[in-house]
């Protein structure tokens, strides 16, 4: 230990286990790594990795059936799993801290920051007016403008990124030798992501913390870190720096992952995702041989059998594969072997409009309080969708984007009739559609679906999958059981999964394959228009690329239009002919795919991309910040909506007038008070420079 | 918080309404003349019709229904049917009772549920949680009516440490009152704790599980620290609206409770009214019960409010 | 709501408040109560009801006595035993009847009768006064009477004082302020002077229009306050007129809905007086330390009575079959447990020494006997009958007896148990005491037989429960009523007790006792058949 | 959802149950409840009792040496003994007996009081809920009403109006606890009613009917198995308490409140006939609540009792 006075963090094979009835199931095994003073540790894995296990395993938190079973954690050379629990406070205190995934919940509702924060710091020999300013301080540490304000407030009164803010504040307090962060930025908007990236980043250069970082996302994780693990099925598979990652990884896992992983620009139709085939193993199926194997396109009957070992490579990465070596030579090429099976849509097909909207208005009214209805205040709204205008063509993907709060889902209701909208008109294929399910006749109804974002809600748990599809056919195609059955069968098939799934009960099934259940189930009426409504948001990189690409496949078999929605413009450009921008429940920027991510365009879109995290840590793009949260819908700032954040504020007239539709393109417009050419000025080349890589 | 205060006040007086007009309707329905309940069986035709009259129960029920509202609007709840006496009165005086009962309940109840709940939600799933669970049930499976006569045996004519029987003479107050009020209030108790410990207990359970308790863990804060400071205020709330809808049941619902031990309150006064048919009562009891239901309610909703920023800060 | 830490301050104030309270209240409960060991009758006890300060008990006496609570306190509409009992203590009878049944004078220091029977007159005490200081006069007693026989008011005694013609003071005597009163009959009846000692008559001041706004009665014990529902709490009246009386300086009601609770009470020293109470109540304080327990006979009953004007009652056979079926000696012992007297189906009881008949003699239960009749009336297969009970006094058990000796010989009955305000009040003709097919109805303990006959049993009497018409009993029932001859009218009541034997659709299984417990020390405690008229008053502290 | 209580982090999503297909589903599912029910000391004592009772109600007549109603002559007031276990009440009937035929009776009638108060509660729930809109408002503000009554005080009024049987009782329970179960039922199809799968059949022009019969229905099922078996430890509670008060089911049935309101002034000379019904409906009342809160352990994961 003498001779490694600088390691913040050893830990030394180590296994953790999960009792569960009579056995036990080991969730991470044999994992060791070692995290120097100041250094930034990177842990990525999907869902099921062990990743969480393992960071709170080192934190000693494990839930109570969880136990480490095997190996060592040292902090600062003081071994920690055998640490008596008040010693363990100690370190709690003092050295080692968490900054949670879900800020939300994280903090307690009925307390008031500033108490919370009191805590943290508070040694006990301190006046209160002494703790407060020190968390005063603290607050202004991670940018927060007013500190008192915040530290007045309760959690439920701040935003996600706010809240997420005083968790790193809290965290930060006392100096600890170790931060763990824990998916940080999972559930935040990009643009609130993106700051607090950058704001982990300089504290942790300027405080010299060791820290390590989990996360599912490879791309944030080689933006923030020094060196990278990667975590599957409970292993440590490979373990190397970022330009390793960027220039040459070695597992078949990793290089899956990168080729699952859509960057912005990256087109379908040119440039195909790689999705990994298959699932994670579950805990209680794993292996014998490499925990990767059953998924490797290149495993051997040795991967089958044997467990490979961690080697170490001359450059200092770490690999846990039998046939490292040949990759590094490139003797094997990984992608060849995996064909991507995606064909390339049929850009000639630009025939009629499948869906529009004119003007669709949607406004939620707000209960008038007794005092107002008194004195005859003018009932409220909330204005979550304002003026929408939207086509999209027959067999054509149009992809809109925009945070959360954007109204792009209320958008999404409104067509389909779950929301009666307020204004505006939509129509299919000129057929104008009521505003209500109950208005519309059911031969409308089956050429307009819909996939909704939360694959646990999409199907009825109750139901096997048969029944759910055959339902579907016999309702929607008129068939009769047995026929339904069959064509049950093919539209599995179509979603490429086996057969033997028609008896399967979506408990049985991962979150991808829930998902494409149910994209079968609205393509049993061969619908003309499929609405996406963050369909693939919440599944694993490598499970969403194999639904972005099947959607692709989908569409060029049946034929149907996408309203593709998502926040995540990597996978909007990646799907979308075009794309419309939404802040505010307004449509600030729409265009063709390539025209809309590259200069010029609107100030939001903008911001947007540059908050987007990349791999290949994009040299040039400046990142643009936003200042202060959404604004409240009820009222929307006059003027244009984006006045109160944006970034290139003119003056005056974006504060009192709505700006005008600007052509910067044919078919490309934004709405903004800049000019085109004065914008593209602005704007950074850096971003043309980055998505080169899209054919014209 | 005015708006949400304004709401809750709303709708109290629209519950009171609907339950007045249920308790009216469900009363005139209940058979038994009453003319023949107050004259006795020994009364004759004429002076029975005459005393219908006199009751306006010749009227039909809207008319008597809107007739009695307005005069209980104004302070006239009427006269009992059979004491002949003013109800405002008697049933205030009773409520008041009802109240002291109620009141030295939720002392004993409270305070011990609490505890209860609180160390068998921290001890989750080791034996002092089943022994504290199956402990409340034992008692809350005995009927009130053998608690209360196993209480009366053991405390009362064994240990002489309480009285027999409740019936505090009018005007007594609390204090003077409370050597009479702790077998039925511990009658009482019994009857909550089981649910009340058992809410308490799923609560903090509940909050255990959340993300901040881990956050103030990590803090490396004490435990008593981070349960007394961080999980009760939020596991409590729950058990707070509990405690104030059994409220409305300590105040009407004791029936048998205030028949064994004969304690001079709305439960004992009900009885009398339902035996005798006393229509005026009964619904001036049932109103007052109500209230007590939805005032209790109102007052745990702004507690609740209160305690909890969510609410309170919308 | 700008800052809000004061209110989370009060909340957490409010927590202590209530855990400190809870400690000062264990605190509190273990010094409150009185001594341990000490037997339930300690003074002490006594305190923890608030009764007037019992530090010395021989400065200021409370009787306590447990009730059930009373509904009708105008004494014209009185009927349970606990309204009679405030009654009695507040006001005064002309006449009495003491626990023997015999009559006793009261307010009225003589009654005498003309040689034809048709004029009673009688002399007032003359140093009654009522409440309000005022003297009982001629006048009050007119008021009382006129008010209690006016046909037009429609009161419970209207038919009972029919046959009286006149009230007045005698000739030159101003009512007003004379104490003479003369009562005119139209015929001659030998009860006479039963029916002016009627729980009712009670003496109002004249012009009462209420009696129960201000209680003014001219009795042993004035009202201090009632509180309905809960108890009423009287002192004693210093100006009554018999000397000696009342013996205690204070005497409470206190309102029971429960009869356990009261005996509870008693044990407990909570109250000192209980009448009226279950049987195994009774039993259960046999040997309690500091309780004296009284039993006595009556001439109350239940009485099991089928409508004989209508199936199955309508056929003789029937009405013998369930006379056979029934088993009064088996229901004596397990209803009452022994206490009362066997019934033998006619409502004069062996308290009625000169006119019980012993020879009369319902017949022994005979089961195959019973089926017999019931086939040849038809009811080969059974007989399936709801039995229609008030739920007060023994009377569900008595039922679930019944329900059982008779299933025996197939006469099957559904016991519908149902409060005294629906049996005496339903407007179901089908389901109240007077129209219910079988039914069991408790009847009072009378000082004399006739009244049972002639209200319930002759053909147009008022409360012909059982529809019994029968032309041999009414003449007999007249006759006993009116004949001033004591041997004739001794005889007819023989005959009517072997009439209602043989087919009278009644079954009196018992006469029950009069069950009563009071406290050590109280003494002088004389219970009477009707307990509401036992004379608190007569009740002294123990020496 | 064993013991999960401190810490969050991700549970390995692999460690789902397999799921046994052999079986007819539903059986599987219960076989496997009764399981899981027995997995824990107090869940499987409360299945035990309810058990013991359950067989009790079916096979009492096997058990019970006599009839519940007979008196037997010459034997009333005896103290327990080896002929009989649990002595004889006043009017010489076995304790035991009663105590044991009793349990058909308390079990049938809270049993189908629940089960109409279930499926009346839970159309209303259903229907009302999925609907919304006016009827919903007020249906449930006049069920908010009933339930601002104390539950007894309620059935003694019911109770008045219809007269005391069985049947009444039954019309009492159902008043009682149909607003309770629809209240629960509502606040699940509030939430069900927003879930993709819904949506995913309104888009498909599936029928109000059919998408509360087949979408909404089943996850409403697993709160209203806990319910029922809530309201199924009240009723019995409500049934002894209205047997207590004498308005409830009639004697001689040995119905156990009403034994014990029976048994009460004879207390201090048979005390057994009191004290065997009262522990009856408390290990009855125990039982039913211990299976619930592992009913619900098992039927409701993560959600705590």
């Amino acid at each position: 230990m003498s001779d490694e006075p600088h390691r913040a963090l050893e830990v030394e094979g180590l296994t953790v286990t999960y009792r569960r009835g009579q056995g036990s199931l080991d969730a991470v095994r044999n994992v060791s790594l070692r995290i120097a003073e100041g250094q930034a540790y990177g842990l990525v894995g999907e869902s099921g990795s062990g990743k969480s296990t393992l960071a709170l395993a080192i934190m000693q938190y494990l839930p109570e059936n969880g136990l480490i079973s095997g190996g060592a954690i040292r902090l600062a050379g003081q071994e920690l799993a055998t640490l008596p629990g008040e010693q363990m406070r100690q370190v709690w205190r003092e050295q080692i801290k968490l900054v949670p995934q879900d800020p939300g919940s994280s903090l307690n509702p009925s307390l008031r920051i500033g108490d919370q924060l009191d805590e943290a710091l508070s040694d006990g020999g301190e006046t209160r007016g002494g703790v407060r300013e020190r968390s005063l301080e603290q607050l202004r540490q991670v940018h927060i403008a007013d500190p008192e304000r915040v530290a007045a407030s309760y959690p439920h009164q701040l935003s996600g990124g706010m809240q997420q803010r005083v968790l790193i504040a809290m965290a930060l307090a006392g100096q600890p030798s170790l931060l763990i962060l824990d998916e940080p930025t999972t559930n935040l908007d990009v643009t609130t992501e993106a700051a607090i990236l950058d704001l982990v980043c300089e504290l942790v250069q300027s405080h010299q913390t060791a820290m390590l970082y989990v996360s599912h996302n490879l791309a944030v994780v080689a933006a923030v870190c020094d060196r990278i693990a990667v975590l599957y099925a409970g292993e440590l598979v490979e373990d190397l720096t970022p330009e390793q990652l960027r220039s040459q990884p070695l597992h078949p896992y990793t290089v899956g992952l990168l080729d699952s992983l859509p960057r912005v620009g990256q087109r379908a139709g040119v440039d195909p995702l790689l999705p990994i085939a298959g699932n994670m193993p579950r805990l209680d199926e794993v292996p014998a041989g490499c925990v990767f194997a059953p998924r490797c396109p290149i495993a051997l009957q040795l991967c089958h059998e044997l467990r490979p070992d961690l080697e170490a490579t001359q450059q200092g990465s770490l690999v846990r594969c039998h046939r490292w070596r040949e990759i590094q030579a490139g003797a094997v090429d990984l992608r060849a072997a995996r064909p991507a099976n995606v064909t390339a849509p049929d850009e000639s097909l630009s025939g009629k409009i499948a869906l529009e909207t004119k003007d669709l208005v949607k406004h939620f009214p707000v209960r008038r309080s007794l005092r107002e209805a008194l004195r005859r205040t003018p009932p409220r709204s909330v204005h979550a969708v304002d003026d929408v205008s939207l086509q999209v063509g027959q067999r054509r993907t149009l992809g809109l984007v925009g945070e959360s709060g954007s109204g792009k889902t209320t958008t999404a209701r409104c067509i389909v009739g779950l929301v009666e909208r307020t204004g505006g008109e939509v129509s299919l294929f000129d057929i104008a559609l009521a505003p209500g399910l109950d208005g519309r006749d059911a031969a409308v109804l089956h050429r307009l679906q819909m996939v909704f974002q939360n694959p646990e809600e999409a199907l009825n748990p109750h139901r096997t999958v048969g029944d759910v599809l055959q339902r579907s056919l016999e309702r929607m195609r008129g068939l009769g059981k047995t026929e339904a059955r069959q064509q049950a069968g093919r539209l599995l098939e179509a979603v490429r999964l086996p057969p033997s799934y028609l008896d399967h009960t979506p408990g049985q099934l991962s979150g991808g394959e829930k998902q494409r259940v149910a994209i079968a189930r609205a393509f049993a009426s061969n619908p003309d228009v499929l609405i996406l409504d963050e369909s693939v948001s919440a599944l694993d990189v490598s499970v969403q690329a194999s639904i972005l690409n099947l959607l692709t496949d989908l569409q060029s078999e049946q034929g149907s239009a996408y309203l593709f929605i998502s926040h995540d413009l990597a996978a909007v450009s990646y799907l979308a002919d075009d794309i419309a921008v939404m802040y505010l429940g307004q449509v600030v920027e729409i265009g063709p795919t390539e025209q809309v991510l590259q200069p010029p365009f609107h100030p939001y879109t903008e911001a947007l991309l540059s908050a987007v995290p990349r791999i290949d840590a994009a040299a040039g793009i400046e990142r643009i910040l936003l200042s202060g949260d959404l604004p409240s819908a009820v009222d929307p700032p006059g003027g244009c909506r984006f006045h109160t954040r944006c970034p290139r504020l003119l003056g005056e007239i974006c504060r009192t007038q709505a700006p005008p539709w600007q052509q910067a393109a044919p078919g490309h417009r934004y709405r903004c008070h800049i000019a085109p050419n004065e914008l593209a000025a602005m704007q950074s080349p850096a971003f043309r420079d980055h998505i080169t890589t899209v054919s014209p | 918080m005015s708006r949400y205060i304004a709401r809750r006040l709303l709708f109290l007086l629209l519950t009171l309404l609907l339950t007045s007009m249920i308790i009216f309707v469900v009363t005139q329905w209940l058979p038994g003349d009453v003319a023949r309940v107050i004259l006795g069986r020994e009364a004759s035709e004429p002076a029975l019709a005459a005393l219908r009259a006199e009751l306006g129960l010749d009227q039909p029920l809207p008319l008597q229904y809107v007739s009695w509202l307005g005069r209980f609007l104004t302070g006239d709840w009427g006269t009992s049917y059979s004491t002949g006496e003013p109800v405002r009165a008697l049933v205030l005086e009773r409520a008041g009772n009802s109240m002291m009962l109620a009141g030295l309940t939720l002392l004993i109840a409270v305070p011990l549920s609490l505890l209860l709940g609180v160390v068998a939600g921290l001890k989750a799933d080791k034996p002092l949680d089943a022994t504290i669970s199956i402990g409340s049930l034992a008692v809350v499976g005995l009927p009130e009516f053998v608690t209360g006569l196993i209480l009366i045996e053991v405390f009362a004519f064994r240990l002489h440490l309480f009285p027999a029987n409740s019936s505090i003479r009018p005007g007594t107050g609390f204090f003077e009152a409370l050597p009479q009020l702790v077998l039925p209030a511990l009658t009482a108790t019994f009857v909550l704790l089981a649910y009340v410990t058992r809410l308490t207990r799923a609560g903090v359970v509940e909050e255990m599980r959340q993300g901040y308790v881990r956050t103030a863990t990590l803090k490396g804060l004490p435990r008593r620290t981070v349960v007394g400071r961080h999980v009760l205020r939020n596991a409590l709330l729950p058990t707070i609206t509990v405690l104030a809808i059994s409220f409305g049941w300590l105040i009407g619902g004791l029936i048998v409770i205030e028949n064994v031990f004969n304690y001079p309150g709305l439960g004992r006064l009900m009885t009398f009214a339902i035996d005798r048919r006393d229509l005026p009562l009964m619904q001036a009891i049932t109103l007052i019960t109500v209230l007590a239901f939805a005032l209790a309610n109102l007052g745990a909703d702004l507690l609740y409010a209160g305690l909890n920023p969510r609410i309170r800060l919308e | 709501m700008p800052n809000t830490h004061p209110l989370r301050k009060s909340a957490r104030g409010y927590l202590a408040l209530v855990i400190i309270l809870a400690f000062a209240f264990v605190l509190n409960a273990c010094a409150a109560p009185p001594p341990a060991g000490s037997p339930a009758s300690e003074p002490a006890a006594a305190d923890a009801t608030g009764a007037p300060a019992p530090a010395q008990p021989a400065a200021s006496s409370t009787l306590r006595v447990a009730m059930e609570a009373p509904v009708q306190l105008d004494p014209a509409f009185a009927s349970s035993d606990s309204e009679i009992a405030i009654l009695n203590a507040v006001y005064d009878y002309l006449v009495d009847v003491d626990e023997n049944n015999r009559l006793q004078p009261r307010l009225a220091s003589s009654v005498v009768a003309s040689e034809d029977g048709l004029s009673y007159t009688v002399e007032l005490q003359p140093n009654a006064t009522f409440h309000d200081g005022s003297p009982v006069t001629a006048a009050d007693v007119i008021y009382t009477f006129n008010r209690l026989r006016d046909p037009e008011a429609g009161l419970p005694t209207a038919d009972l004082y029919s046959n009286i013609v006149d009230i007045a003071a005698p000739e030159g005597s101003d009512p007003a302020t004379g104490t003479t009163v003369v009562f005119t009959l139209q015929a001659p009846d030998p009860f006479f002077q039963y029916n002016l000692s009627d729980n009712h008559a009670l003496i109002v001041k004249a012009g009462t229009e209420d009696p129960t706004a201000d209680f003014n009665g001219s009795g042993p014990f004035k009202v201090v306050n009632y509180s309905p529902e809960d108890r009423m709490e009287l002192v004693a009246n210093d100006a009554y007129f018999i000397d000696g009386k009342p013996g205690v300086d204070n005497l409470e009601f206190i309102f029971f809905a429960d009869q356990t609770a009261a005996v509870d009470a008693l044990k407990g020293g909570q109250v000192d007086l209980n009448m009226r109470m279950a049987t195994p109540l009774y039993l259960s304080l046999q040997g309690e330390p500091g309780i004296v327990t009284s039993s006595i006979p009556t001439n109350g009953f239940d009485l099991v009575r089928l409508r004989a004007d209508r199936e199955p009652g309508n056929d003789p056979r029937v009405i013998e079959a369930f006379k056979l079926a029934t088993d009064r000696q088996a229901i004596f012992d397990t209803v009452t447990l022994g206490l009362g007297a066997v019934g033998n189906d006619s409502p004069i009881g062996p308290l009625y020494a000169d006119y019980y008949s012993t020879d009369a003699v319902a017949p022994a239960r005979d089961v195959a006997k019973a089926r017999e009749l019931l086939a040849a009336a038809g009811y080969a297969d059974g007989l399936s009958l709801d039995l229609y009970v008030p739920e007060s006094g023994d009377r569900v058990a008595l039922a679930e007896v019944l329900q059982q000796q008779w299933q025996e010989a197939g006469i099957n009955v559904d016991i519908k148990s149902v409060p005294e305000s629906v049996y005496y009040g339903s407007d179901n003709p089908d389901q109240n005491w007077l129209g219910a097919t079988l039914g069991i109805t408790g009847w009072g303990s009378r000082p004399y037989p006739q009244f049972y006959l002639d209200v319930m049993l002759v053909c147009d009497a008022k409360w012909n429960e059982s529809h019994f018409c029968d032309e041999e009993f009414d003449q007999l029932a007249t006759m006993a009523g009116t004949t001033l001859d004591e041997q004739e009218r001794m005889e007819a009541y023989k005959d009517i007790q072997h009439i209602l034997i043989e087919r009278g659709p009644i079954i009196v299984p018992y006469f029950f006792a009069q069950l009563g417990a009071i406290s050590d020390r109280f003494e002088n405690f004389n219970m009477k058949a009707f307990a509401g008229r036992t004379d608190l008053a007569a009740i002294t502290p123990a020496q | 959802m064993a013991g999960n209580t401190t810490g969050g982090g991700s549970q390995p999503a692999s460690l789902a149950t397999h799921e046994r297909r052999a079986l007819p589903a539903v059986f599987t599912r219960w076989w496997h409840a009764l399981r899981e029910l027995y997995a824990r000391p107090s869940s499987a004592l409360g299945t035990t009792l309810v058990l013991v009772f359950l067989a009790m109600a079916l096979f009492g007549p096997l058990i019970a040496p006599y009839s519940a109603t007979e008196q037997i002559s010459g034997a009333a007031r005896q103290a327990p003994s080896v002929q009989h276990l649990f002595g004889t009440d006043h009017l010489g009937r076995d304790v035991f007996s009663r105590v044991v035929l009793g349990a058909r009776d308390i079990l049938a009638l809270a049993g189908l009081g629940t089960l109409f108060a279930v499926v009346i509660g839970t159309l209303i729930g259903l229907f009302s809920a999925y609907r919304g809109g006016l009827t919903d408002e007020v249906t449930f503000r006049f069920f908010d009403s009933l339930l601002a009554l104390p539950a007894l005080l309620l059935a003694l009024l019911v109770l008045g109006v219809v007269g005391p049987s069985r049947n009444s009782v039954l019309v009492v329970l159902v008043i009682v606890y149909v607003p309770i179960v629809a209240r629960v039922v509502r606040s699940v199809v509030l939430s069900t009613k927003q879930k993709g799968y819904v949506e995913a059949a309104r888009l498909q022009g599936e029928s109000t009917a059919s998408i509360v019969r087949r979408d909404i229905f089943p996850s409403v099922t697993p709160a209203l198995t806990v319910e029922a078996g809530l309201r199924f430890s009240y009723a019995i509670f409500l049934v002894a308490s209205l047997g207590f008060l004498g308005v409830g089911v009639q004697p001689p049935n040995p119905d156990w409140g009403l034994m014990v309101s029976q048994a009460r002034p004879y207390v201090s000379l048979t005390p057994w006939a009191l004290y065997f019904p009262a522990a009856a409906i408390a290990l009855l009342v125990i039982g039913v609540n211990l299976a619930a809160d592992g009913l619900k352990r098992v039927m409701l994961p993560g959600r705590e009792v």
